[in-house]
């Protein structure tokens, strides 16, 4: 074997399309990348893309077929309700099938469980877990006094319900005078018409939206709050996706909107914008997934730590991996529970500066820098149990 | 009509070679079953059998309803999902509990899921038959399927509920680990449900149920309710769906609502249709085909939903039997012996037929992968889709082929013809 | 007005008709008798485009063999079939307005004159003709062909299943037609109203015209009704 | 199912029957007995509601009031097969048999109830005795045999008469009922479907609607005629003929 | 409360208008014809992407005319070369044609237009809000999606009441040789009943586009919900396709819009009984109920009342 496959299960149609085919470009662009510099210890990677629908089942029967065809790295990221099963199925296969192990990096799916009651030896998360993010979005907010009234709007599945208890948990103890006005959970990647929510949120009186919508859910949410002109500030994961910006400008909302990210384009690192000019030039995309780049590096660097591509031995090279992130400085894949530590970012999107090179969707506007949470602060504890083999 | 009762034969005065045939298919399909794995031993091919193995049953258990009963479901995979969270819970009690219920006995409790639900949501479902059944089973369905992200504690929303097979307790030694355990798990309760499903057919109800899809008033006429028949026949086919679900969960040790939905509904009438309902066999065929391309097909085009579509466009409006319908077509010429009289013009119209599909194949990969600039290979030939020369051979194909094509089908058609009147003047062709 | 030669039609390999000739003028009423299963509803089926035609069909000078039967029908060319063929779902007058070819020429017979003629069916005009009773569809599918306003009605056993004295009135009726100018081409089993009404009558045998002359000239030939039509 | 308790009950009781569709009286006061054993026929003109009184003896439709009964049992508002189990089986004016089915299918479907099988899913049908007799011996009956594995919908026209003939009686219920048996069949077949008919219901009792007259005079022991809805006359043959009543309203003067 | 009141019988009529606009073409192609079309919204999809790409190269206006009609010329083809030959094998064959399409329609669409939302813009003459009431806007945009779903319906109604297609087409179901002979082209009936149907599609996609997502999965996402109105308003039924699409417009939007809970209004269970399918029940909001409610409509419409609100015949 002169190549390592990887499998990428994520959805390539349905609903979870757009960002799924961004991701799977993504990673292809950071292949081509590493190949092009001699690939890892010698050998080319090599990305197939494997449509799992956003379904768990799914997924399974296409991570069999990697695995059945080879695949013994394993990348998926949209959906936590996928990457739990795939967590699952991974472990369950390693036990089954020594010496035919399989690793499974985990570059999106935030649902905390994955790295603490769920969590498996074989899972490493990049990303950086929804707890740790509503931390840090929720320090931010709890020094911003003109927040009053708060409408919570997330997607009915473990993600969505984690975003929303760990808002109304942390709220509630950082601001007791903060007043939750309305908690919604709609079906995910369903709706096709948000106008009857913006309807209730505008009827609410809230000042501020919290949301961990992504893909289509976050576009047409804020689509709809154009349409209706509803004026509000929203507290985002993924207002960076697939049609979010555009929706943003329409709407007109300078600077209200808030995105809590490991990365993005108007960073400042110069190494960092020099990629994502680089990666714009040839993908026609914005670099969404800055943590598919660490990813990849750590992925490199662990394997030529345990000078294999063995999983058993790059599993354990990962574990307590210190690394230079891509948007610049120190991340560590804490061994407790495999969650990737590291700084994080929350920025706004709107009308940008002189020093701000990049807008989004050809919208003429932008990320700007709002906040910088450093590691030591951009971290939760675990409950993890790991079952170490 | 002079045959003892031990006769084998379906219809008594048929002679006994029949039944020795009879016994022989289901043998060979069972020694087949067995040494499938043994022949093709990679992961890959034991995955995709076990699949197609599941998707039997299933198929089968929809034949139930539509082919012998007539009725159309758009919610059959309700009970399949069903069976498949039964068997989960069932499996994840066993172990909790510690009951000494092994594995191989899992199925049975799925298919008691699939039935509880027929019988309690049949006997209003099946009061009419044609488009109403058809609507109903279509919103029972998407109601079923949603209702199952809201009742989180039993269905586990999004994701669904998770199990270890292998937690279960022993039999033969066997962990239910392994893939090829699994498989011939899978193989055994197909075997299991294809016997029971062929014997049902052949029952005073199976029958009924056969003149209830023909003519439902006469059968009043006759003694029978046909509400009562549809009823029956709707939980059997609920009980083996579960049966498959049971199986699926097994297999994918998780079962969440996509297993209730739209799309698996959708998928067993598919195959169930394209194997052709007319035979006991079309359901089996059509799974096969129908799991092989959703394996294959991902794997070899992006576009694989094209291919899909235009295949089964194509068995729908050229073989309306299904491929179980083209095949039996034959029986006839076969036994007037006049088989051999058309199949040169087979052998002829293979070429430009073949020449005519790679002709639409290559069109269509070269529209696909024309921005991305990737190499089509076909039959080891590389194309380069962004060059005249691949658009030239496409165009070459597909007009020359379908012109040709035409010709040797109308070839075809008259070898037909003169192979079938001989057959009907021997007898064999009604 | 209507002239076949040598027609010959085939279900599937079987030759059913093996060369009928027959002519109807305009305005005549002509009777096309013979025994069950000869082919007389093939003759009428081929004529109308039901069943492929070969041979010569000429109707109002005009070649008609292979034509779309609607492009037949839309010359002038009326047919009541054996079956009846109502819509069973549309009413009674949905049923009679369908016999309408082109609603911007109304043709000689309307609606009420249909109604009026047959009280049965004014009585029904609303329901359903599905549940009508035989002789009720009879007389239906002969209105609704008569809607048309054809220049040449052929009908096929109008009298099947009809009680004895509904039959006494589709002869009327028949018989009504012919008086409007109407030429008729009957296909009938039971010989009295054929030779009540019918100026010339054929009888079919084999496939073929096997006997052509005036009701009387039958009557006379007690060999032809001997052979072709008695069992 | 013998008339043993007494044998001069009728077998079909008839008693003030009305049936309305909407506003429109189809049937009107309608009173009609048949003696167990009697051949008897109704005739009337087309519309007059014949096949709309055999749907509402064979619980096809409803009575909107009076009564029907069976052997003495009351069984109108019963299901059609309802109705069947207690040994009443009808044909249709329109065949109307399973198309899909063989003939021997056809005619087997039709023993299984009244052999007991009912709903059986754990016999195979194919080794009942006295169905598999049963069958044979009805297919025999209406000179079916050499079609009998011919799907019922590629029979000729006459053929499919004959088997829907074959269907009704295979239950073996006493009372049989038939819708113009022999409507669309010529001569030839229509002599044969006759003796069929007489052969086949010896020893029951059968209720038949005919317009053809030579089959009406030559089956019935009795005729009833009625007329819109209403039974103008019920007598036998000799006097049926002879009822100028009848004359006018439905044989006409063509009468055979 | 008012104001949400108002504001979401706004939304709901105007997404009831848009499914009577989708649920037109289908009626009239279900009940003349009996053909359970899973294509139609695929049919709707094209409508859209059409009319984006018709959009961008000869503007809006002239887009929304010949989307619409490019949409019916391939319904034609569709019943033309597909349907026609199909029919005689049945209603399911027929069914698992246009299924068949639908896979195909779908993948074509995301093979040109890529599988990500296209930006499809309301033309900017219609680009401002028409109204404001209790500060929130109505796009003036929805009141012209408004506006062309009434006058549709009032046309079809006219045309279908006027014209004997329905008659022709009804008849030809049982015995399309008899409708032949009484002088009726039974086959260009059927295309041209089928193309009408599939432009009426159409329309909507291009119509609905700018205001709703347009991308390559728009189809699948819409399907199941055409055939519940048509169902629920009775088959064949004009108007009850009409009253459908409002009421189940209206009844999702109010039941996004309702807080409700069977815990809210009786109060919290008792928590130390540990999560269980009665829990589920009592906690489930009314909103998160709102996708099924028609699903639920439609079964019980159908076991109490099979030809559904206005139907006259059961299939
Ligand atoms: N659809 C068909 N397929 C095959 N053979 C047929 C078909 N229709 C009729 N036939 C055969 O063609 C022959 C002539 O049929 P046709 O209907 O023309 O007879 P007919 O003279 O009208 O007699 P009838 O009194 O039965 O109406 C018959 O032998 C009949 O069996
Ligand atoms: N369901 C119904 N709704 C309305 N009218 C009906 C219905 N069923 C039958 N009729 C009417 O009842 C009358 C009697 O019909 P029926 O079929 O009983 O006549 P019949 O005596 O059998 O005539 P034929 O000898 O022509 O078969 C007819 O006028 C018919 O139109
Ligand atoms: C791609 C991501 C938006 C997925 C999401 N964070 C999840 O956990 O489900
Ligand atoms: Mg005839
Ligand atoms: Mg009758």
């Amino acid at each position: 074997e002169d190549t390592i496959k990887i499998g990428y299960i994520d959805p390539l149609s349905g609903g979870g399309a757009s960002v799924g085919e961004g991701g799977l470009k993504t990673f292809q662009y950071l292949a081509d990348e590493l190949n092009a510099k001699g690939g890892i210890l010698g050998k080319k990677i090599e990305i197939i893309g494997l449509d799992n629908k956003t379904n768990p089942q799914e997924s399974l029967v296409q991570a069999q077929k990697a695995i059945d065809a080879g695949v013994r790295y394993i990348t998926q990221g949209n959906g936590s309700s996928v990457a739990a099963a795939l967590s699952d199925f991974v472990t369950k296969n390693n036990t089954r099938n020594p010496g035919k192990e399989v690793l499974y990096f985990n570059y999106a799916a935030v649902d905390p469980s994955l790295t603490n009651e769920k969590c498996s030896y074989w899972h490493f998360r990049w990303d950086a877990s929804s707890d740790i993010k509503m931390e840090a979005l929720t320090n931010y907010m709890k020094d911003t006094p003109s927040i009053k009234k708060v409408y919570l709007i997330n997607q009915d599945y473990s993600f969505g319900q984690s975003v929303r208890t760990d808002a109304r948990k942390m709220l509630g103890a950082k601001r007791p005078d903060i007043q939750i006005v309305g908690d919604e959970l709609h079906p995910l990647l369903k709706v096709t018409d948000f106008s009857p929510y913006i309807a209730k949120i505008k009827a609410s009186g809230a000042d501020s939206v919290v949301t961990g919508n992504w893909g289509q859910d976050f576009a047409l949410l804020l689509k709809a709050a154009a349409d209706a002109g509803l004026k509000v500030n929203w507290y985002t994961y993924y207002a960076g996706g697939a049609g979010g910006p555009t929706a943003v400008k329409q709407t007109g909302l300078d600077h209200q909107v808030f995105q809590i990210t490991e990365g993005f384009a108007n960073s400042g690192n110069k190494a960092a914008m020099d990629y994502e000019k680089a990666f714009r030039a040839k993908v026609n995309l914005s670099l969404w997934y800055p943590r598919a780049v660490n990813e990849m590096r750590m992925f490199k660097a662990a394997a030529e730590k345990a000078n294999s591509i063995d999983p058993v031995k790059v599993a354990a090279a990962l574990e307590d991996l210190k690394f230079e992130v891509l948007d610049g400085g120190q991340g560590i894949m804490r061994k407790d529970d495999h969650q990737f530590l590291q700084p994080i970012y929350i920025s706004s999107f709107g009308k940008l500066t002189e020093s701000e090179p990049f807008d989004e969707e050809s919208t003429g506007w932008g990320w700007h820098l709002v906040s910088k949470i450093d590691t030591p602060q951009a971290m939760v504890s675990t409950t993890c149990k790991m079952a170490r083999p | 009509m002079t045959t003892t009762k031990t006769s084998t034969s379906k219809i008594a005065d048929k002679p006994a070679g029949d039944g020795l045939r009879f016994y022989g298919v289901w043998l060979i399909g069972i020694a087949a079953l067995i040494v499938l794995p043994i022949v093709f031993s990679s992961g890959g091919s034991l995955t995709s059998f076990s699949l197609i193995g599941i998707a039997i049953v299933f198929a089968l258990s929809y034949n139930i309803l539509l082919g012998q009963t007539g009725l159309l479901s758009f919610g059959h995979a309700v009970h399949y999902g069903l069976g498949g969270f039964a068997a989960c819970h069932m499996m994840n009690a066993v172990v909790s509990h510690g009951w000494p219920i092994p594995l191989p006995f899992i199925p049975l409790f799925g298919g008691l899921g699939g039935l509880v639900f027929a019988i309690i949501i049949g006997w209003v479902m099946t009061k009419r038959a044609g488009t109403v059944f058809a609507m109903i089973s279509l919103g029972i369905g998407e109601l079923v399927a949603s209702s199952s992200l809201i009742l989180r504690s039993v269905f586990g929303g999004e994701s669904g509920i998770t199990t270890d097979r292998t937690a279960l307790p022993k039999m033969f030694g066997w962990s239910f680990g392994p893939q090829l355990q699994v498989y011939y798990l899978i193989a055994f309760w197909l075997v299991l449900s294809a016997i029971a499903m062929y014997a049902l057919t052949r029952t005073p109800l199976g029958r009924i149920s056969n003149a209830v899809r023909d003519n439902p008033e006469r059968v009043q006429f006759i003694g029978y309710d046909p509400h009562v028949v549809r009823y029956l026949a709707f939980c059997f086919a609920g009980f083996f769906a579960g049966v498959a679900g049971s199986l699926a969960a097994i297999n994918f040790e998780i079962a969440n609502s996509a297993y209730l939905g739209a799309i698996q509904s959708g998928l067993v009438l598919f195959s169930t249709f394209i194997g052709g309902t007319a035979y006991f066999f079309g359901p089996i065929l059509g799974a096969i085909l129908v799991t092989y391309l959703q394996l294959g097909l991902t794997s070899v085009t992006s576009v694989w939903q094209l291919y899909f579509g235009i295949i089964f466009i194509g068995i729908v409006m050229f073989s309306p039997g299904g491929i179980a319908g083209l095949v039996m077509m034959h029986r006839p010429l076969v036994r007037a012996g006049t088989l051999w009289t058309v199949i040169p013009s087979y052998l002829v119209a293979v070429v430009p037929t073949v020449a005519l599909a790679c002709g639409i194949i290559l069109t269509i990969e070269t529209i696909a992968r024309y921005s991305g600039g990737e190499v089509i290979n076909l039959f080891g030939i590389g194309f380069k889709p962004t060059s005249p020369v691949t658009w030239v051979a496409a165009a070459v194909l597909v007009i020359g082929g379908a012109f040709v094509a035409r010709l040797t089908w109308r070839r075809i058609a008259d070898a037909w013809d003169r192979a079938a009147t001989v057959a009907r003047d021997r007898g064999y062709l009604a | 007005m209507l002239e076949v030669r040598d027609l010959h039609a085939y279900y599937g390999k079987s030759h059913i008709l093996q060369g009928v000739d027959l002519d109807v003028a305009a305005g005549e009423v002509v009777s096309l008798l013979g025994r069950n299963g000869v082919g007389r509803s093939t003759t009428v089926k081929a004529i109308m485009g039901e069943v492929a035609p070969q041979g010569t069909i000429r109707f109002k000078g005009k070649d008609i063999a292979g034509l779309p039967s609607y492009k037949i029908a839309r010359l002038g060319l009326g047919y009541v079939p054996e079956h009846r063929d109502i819509f069973p779902s549309l009413t009674v007058r949905q049923n009679l307005l369908l016999g309408v070819k082109d609603t911007r020429r109304p043709g000689k017979w309307r609606l009420q004159d249909m109604l009026d003629m047959f009280p049965n069916l004014a009585a029904r005009a609303d329901t359903a003709a599905g549940v009508l009773s035989g002789g009720e569809k009879q007389m239906l599918t002969t209105c609704r062909t008569l809607m048309g306003d054809p220049d040449l009605i052929m009908i096929d056993e109008p009298t099947e299943g009809l009680a004895p004295l509904i039959v006494q009135q589709v002869g009327d009726l028949i018989a009504r037609i012919a008086q409007a100018g109407v030429a008729i081409l009957l296909v009938e089993q039971k010989l009295s109203i054929a030779m009540r009404i019918s100026k010339r009558v054929y009888i079919m045998g084999h496939g073929r015209v096997v006997f052509e002359g005036t009701p009387d000239e039958l009557k006379a030939n007690a060999a032809v009704r001997q052979e072709w039509l008695e069992v | 199912m013998s008339g043993a308790v007494s044998g001069k009950r009728a077998a079909i009781e008839v008693r003030a029957v009305e049936k309305r569709f909407g506003n429109v009286g189809i049937i009107r006061d309608l009173n009609l007995s048949v003696a167990q054993g009697e051949r008897h026929a109704i005739i009337g003109p087309n519309g007059a509601g014949k096949s709309t009184t055999f749907n509402l003896i064979s619980g096809h439709i409803k009575p909107t009031a009076g009564e029907v009964r069976l052997n003495g049992d009351l069984i109108s508002g019963l299901r059609p097969f309802e109705i069947n189990r207690r040994g009443l089986s009808r044909s249709f004016q329109v065949t109307n048999v399973f198309a899909r089915m063989s003939v021997w299918e056809n005619v087997r479907c039709a023993v299984l109830w009244a052999t007991g099988h009912r709903y059986a899913f754990w016999k195979n049908v194919d080794s009942l005795p006295e169905v598999r007799e049963r069958t044979a011996q009805i297919l025999d009956d209406i000179h079916l045999t050499h079609r009998r594995d011919v799907p019922a919908g590629l029979l000729t026209y006459a053929e499919q008469r004959e088997l829907e003939i074959g269907i009704t009686i295979a239950s073996g219920a006493t009372v049989v009922m038939l819708d113009e048996p022999t409507a669309g069949m010529s001569h030839a077949e229509t002599d044969r479907a006759v003796s069929l008919i007489r052969r086949l219901t010896e020893g029951k009792t059968l209720v038949i609607v005919e317009h053809d007259m030579s089959v009406v005079f030559g089956l019935a022991d009795r005729i009833s005629v009625l007329v819109y809805g209403h039974i103008i006359a019920s007598g036998t043959p000799e006097e049926i003929r002879r009822d100028p009543k009848v004359k006018e309203a439905y044989l006409g003067e063509e009468a055979h | 409360m008012l104001e949400l009141i108002v504001i979401s019988t706004l939304n709901g009529v105007l997404f009831g208008m848009l499914l009577f606009l989708l649920s037109s073409g289908l009626t009239v192609i279900f009940s003349m014809m009996g053909v359970l079309n899973f294509a139609h919204a695929s049919f709707y999809m094209l409508g859209a992407f059409f009319g984006f790409q018709l959009t961008k190269w000869i503007g809006f206006w002239p887009a929304l005319v010949l989307a619409p009609l490019l949409v019916g010329a391939i319904g034609m083809a569709v019943e033309r070369y597909g349907l026609r030959n199909t029919h005689k094998h049945g209603h399911v064959a027929e069914l698992l044609l246009t299924f068949g399409l639908a896979f195909a329609i779908e993948e074509i669409v995301s093979m040109i237009w890529g599988k990500s939302p296209v930006d499809y813009r309301v033309p900017s003459l219609l680009d401002f809000p028409a109204f404001t009431i209790f500060s929130t806007n109505y796009p003036a945009y929805k009141l012209f999606m408004l506006a062309v779903s009434v006058v549709i319906f009032i046309a079809l109604l006219i045309v279908l009441k006027r014209t004997r297609v329905g008659l022709i087409v009804q008849a030809a179901l049982t015995h399309p040789h008899m409708v032949g002979h009484l002088g009726h082209n039974v086959g260009r009936v059927f295309m041209v009943v089928f193309g009408v149907g599939s432009a009426l599609a159409g329309l909507a996609g291009v119509i609905a586009g700018p205001a709703l997502v347009t991308q390559s999965d728009m189809a699948a996402a819409l399907g199941p919900i055409l055939f519940v109105v048509i169902v629920f308003g009775g088959l064949g039924s004009l108007p009850g396709a009409f009253v459908a699409s409002l009421v189940i417009g209206l009844v999702q939007t109010f039941a996004v819009a309702l807080n409700g809970s069977l815990a809210s209004a009786f109060g919290p269970l008792d928590p130390s009984a540990g999560p269980s399918v009665l829990t589920d029940v009592w906690n489930v909001t009314i909103a998160q109920v709102a996708p099924i409610v028609p699903y639920l409509l439609l079964v019980i419409i159908l076991i109490v009342r099979p030809m559904g609100l206005m139907g006259t015949r059961e299939s």
